[in-house]
């Protein structure tokens, strides 16, 4: 019996299922907080026609952007895709379709996707060409947008610590799109620094209950950083 | 003279109340940070789930699980707390940051603002923008007020796709701090040495010009 | 002989599966949690914000600030997470909860349940009853199969202001394991030495009955 | 200049501002994780006609009971009360409405308010007396129920620490219905039962920024048990 134990040993076995035409669901922000192995198993996997949801699309050669090179991705959910010259040549050929949504507007998706809320108001994109063919309302004296919740067969999280039990905890700036990206997937595949023992997290300090992973594997990160700024 | 880029962000503090929580958009509404009033306390939300953004780190203390909403490396101050994008979206859709400053293409008079696509060239994306605009209390859009042809920024109707609509009240101009009320703009205060007939000018929209223009006081 | 409350939750406990995540009611699915088969793990979620419920504190860890859905004095196991009401619904209207176990005055062959008032009677509430029975992937509803008159508690058509509409799939009663589909009851199992005549006889829906209806096993 | 401070010293100075015919909202499940000092000031001060928003009612003589005793409550939305005959009493002569909600429904109505989302779809209460006159939708083959959201003049908040910044930290299951209702209260207002210096909480753990709050306050609680049950 394996009971609640979530580690599984080997990307083989973490993407083990992945398929043609899934949908997948990716944390991160710009490079911050991306499960980079999950993402280098699957280029090596060679599954297609991915539908991919996730804030950003990676750089040229890092992140996502190594399965937008392996031309992996059909289409793109996201809010910002500015940082990567081969998405750009790959949407203007027609390769890739891209469907942009406002930054809180997908979180919120992501959100209820999770949360068995299929759908919600937001004041975000009314008037824009985001609104386009979505019914719209007016609440409180103004106008919003009906917006659709999103899930998707895999979600690929990156988190900083797991316990055996999936029992999740984040850290800084990483936790970003993670925590929803963790509850809307039919599977849940969480790469982390480090495993624990289960009871070692702080059960008063969990962002993610273990209810939501299905397997957790450790990864070696490296971490770069997009727009180094310091103070001089 | 038109304000430097840091006169902008200077002017634009003015806004600053202590207390605040603050939205500072990509551009000159980061140099925003470095003009808070001595004295005054702000604490800089990040949409990418930080709230008491600090300065850029040291060498020694570069983080790369630490970035702001422009992907830059940052700090985090006294009592800062980090927080999913949908709690982040949380604050600002729930309308509790009580100032949001952002750069801008074009402003028309019924407050619309065009700042994310320009049709034929290449799209990026609104990353939170949208977010920011539809809930945000009170939005200051800094921006030249024309474009490097000439062409005025300040329009009867924004030509671009939208990022909002008629959300917008105050921008803060290279030659102007203007208010939106009433479908119309509003000169307020002119920078110091700028004519109200070059504002005027160069304001494509309808402006009320009253009969006295304060110059802006730094 | 009709099952004793303790049989009840010993049959409910047969739907168990190795590491399934389960919310338990209050009353007799309360139960269910002393009779995890051996070598088998589960984990009990509380509605009101906990994931791994354990015992009843000792009298030296009781924690008025650890309690179940229930309103009792709880403790919590390892491995187990606190969260928020919303965060807990999040999980329960999600579908992320294995298995949910609730009691019901009535049930009807659509799988409609009626569990939470009685028109006439004082309204208490439904708590959580509502976003449960609609959003759970697999329900156990445990009741006596009649009143104490001896009225049928498995309708045609709920008489009952409903919890939930076409929502529940398995009953067990305390005379019989039986199923919903094709807006049917279909007769599964009958509890030890209960006669099929019996359950057909308390049973006012339509009731399929096989050929063979085995006692159940414990 | 007081920058962030969000320290108060009184009740008075806690509640300042709160009047008749205001809409409350309180956290708390049962009697557990319920702002006790600040519900009794509320008896004090003697505001009537109030709508209250909370899961629970209290018990005869305790937590919002006790302002059921005064008949300072015109209107109750909670998920359940059947743990006061008071309330029963009032409910019956009519001198109290009751707007009952799911559970689910509520911490969702609740944190929609905090969130700038006016309303949404959820499959909690369809096909029962909760969703008459609602308007209903399918998605994904079931049916869903359009709710809106909740908000209220003031959020009266238990927490178990909080920093001078409003920066809060709930305690095992006395969380529940704080961290929503310290989002969607016009003044936010906290009772803890400790208040530690900016920078002593863990930015990483922090469960209510904040942002969402006005007004802390240190108080001393009873924690009194509903229903003690003990493993002999």
């Amino acid at each position: 019996m394996q009971g609640f134990n979530k580690v599984v040993l080997s990307y083989d076995e973490a993407l083990d299922g992945l398929t043609n035409n899934m949908t997948i669901m990716v944390g991160g922000f710009g490079l911050c907080g991306i499960p980079e192995g999950l993402i280098g198993k699957i280029k090596c996997m060679g599954v297609r026609e991915l539908t991919c949801i996730s804030n950003n699309a990676g750089v040229d050669g890092f992140g996502l952007g190594i399965l937008l090179e392996e031309q992996q991705i059909k289409k793109m959910i996201a809010s910002y895709v500015g940082e990567n010259s081969l998405f750009e040549k790959q949407l203007l050929s027609g390769e890739l379709a891209v469907e942009l949504t406002p930054q809180g507007t997908l979180a919120e998706k992501m959100r209820a996707g999770g949360a068995g809320i299929p759908a919600f108001f937001t004041p975000s994109g009314y008037g824009t060409p985001i609104a386009k063919g979505k019914e719209t309302r007016e609440y409180n004296g103004k106008m919003h947008v009906l917006e659709e919740a999103l899930t998707a067969d895999f979600s690929l999280v990156k988190a900083w610590k797991a316990d055996t039990m999936g029992n999740l905890v984040f850290r800084k700036t990483a936790m970003n799109f993670n925590p929803m990206a963790a509850t809307a997937g039919r599977i849940t595949v969480v790469e982390v620094e480090e495993i624990v023992r289960a009871g070692e997290l702080d059960p008063n300090h969990i962002h993610t209950p273990g209810i939501y992973v299905n397997r957790v594997i450790k990864g070696s990160f490296e971490k770069r950083i997009e727009k180094l700024t310091v103070t001089k | 003279m038109a304000l430097t880029r840091e006169q902008l962000a200077q002017r634009v503090a003015q806004e600053l109340c202590d207390g605040y929580y603050v939205n500072l958009g990509i551009g000159i509404p980061t140099l925003v940070a470095n003009h808070v009033p001595e004295g005054m306390e702000v604490m800089l939300q990040s949409e990418n789930g930080l709230l008491g953004m600090g300065e850029f780190p040291t060498e020694e203390n570069i983080d790369p699980d630490l970035i702001n909403a422009g992907k830059q490396t940052v700090t985090a101050v006294t009592g800062a707390s980090y927080f999913s994008s949908a709690d982040s979206f949380t604050m600002i859709r729930g309308g509790h940051v009580d100032l949001t400053v952002l750069g801008a293409f074009e402003v028309d008079q019924n407050g619309s603002i065009a700042s994310w696509m320009i049709p034929g060239k290449l799209v990026k994306g609104m990353g939170g923008a949208m977010d920011l605009v539809a809930s945000a209390k009170n939005i200051v859009v800094t921006m030249t007020h024309a474009n490097k042809k000439g062409e005025s920024k300040l329009l009867r109707k924004c030509t671009l796709p939208l990022t909002g609509a008629a959300c917008i009240k105050k921008i803060v101009s290279d030659l102007a701090y203007i208010e939106i009320h009433d479908r119309k703009f509003h000169l307020i205060e002119r920078a110091p040495g700028v004519s109200v007939d070059e504002i005027v000018l160069k304001t494509e929209g309808e402006l009320i010009v009253p009969e006295n223009v304060p110059e802006m006081v730094f």
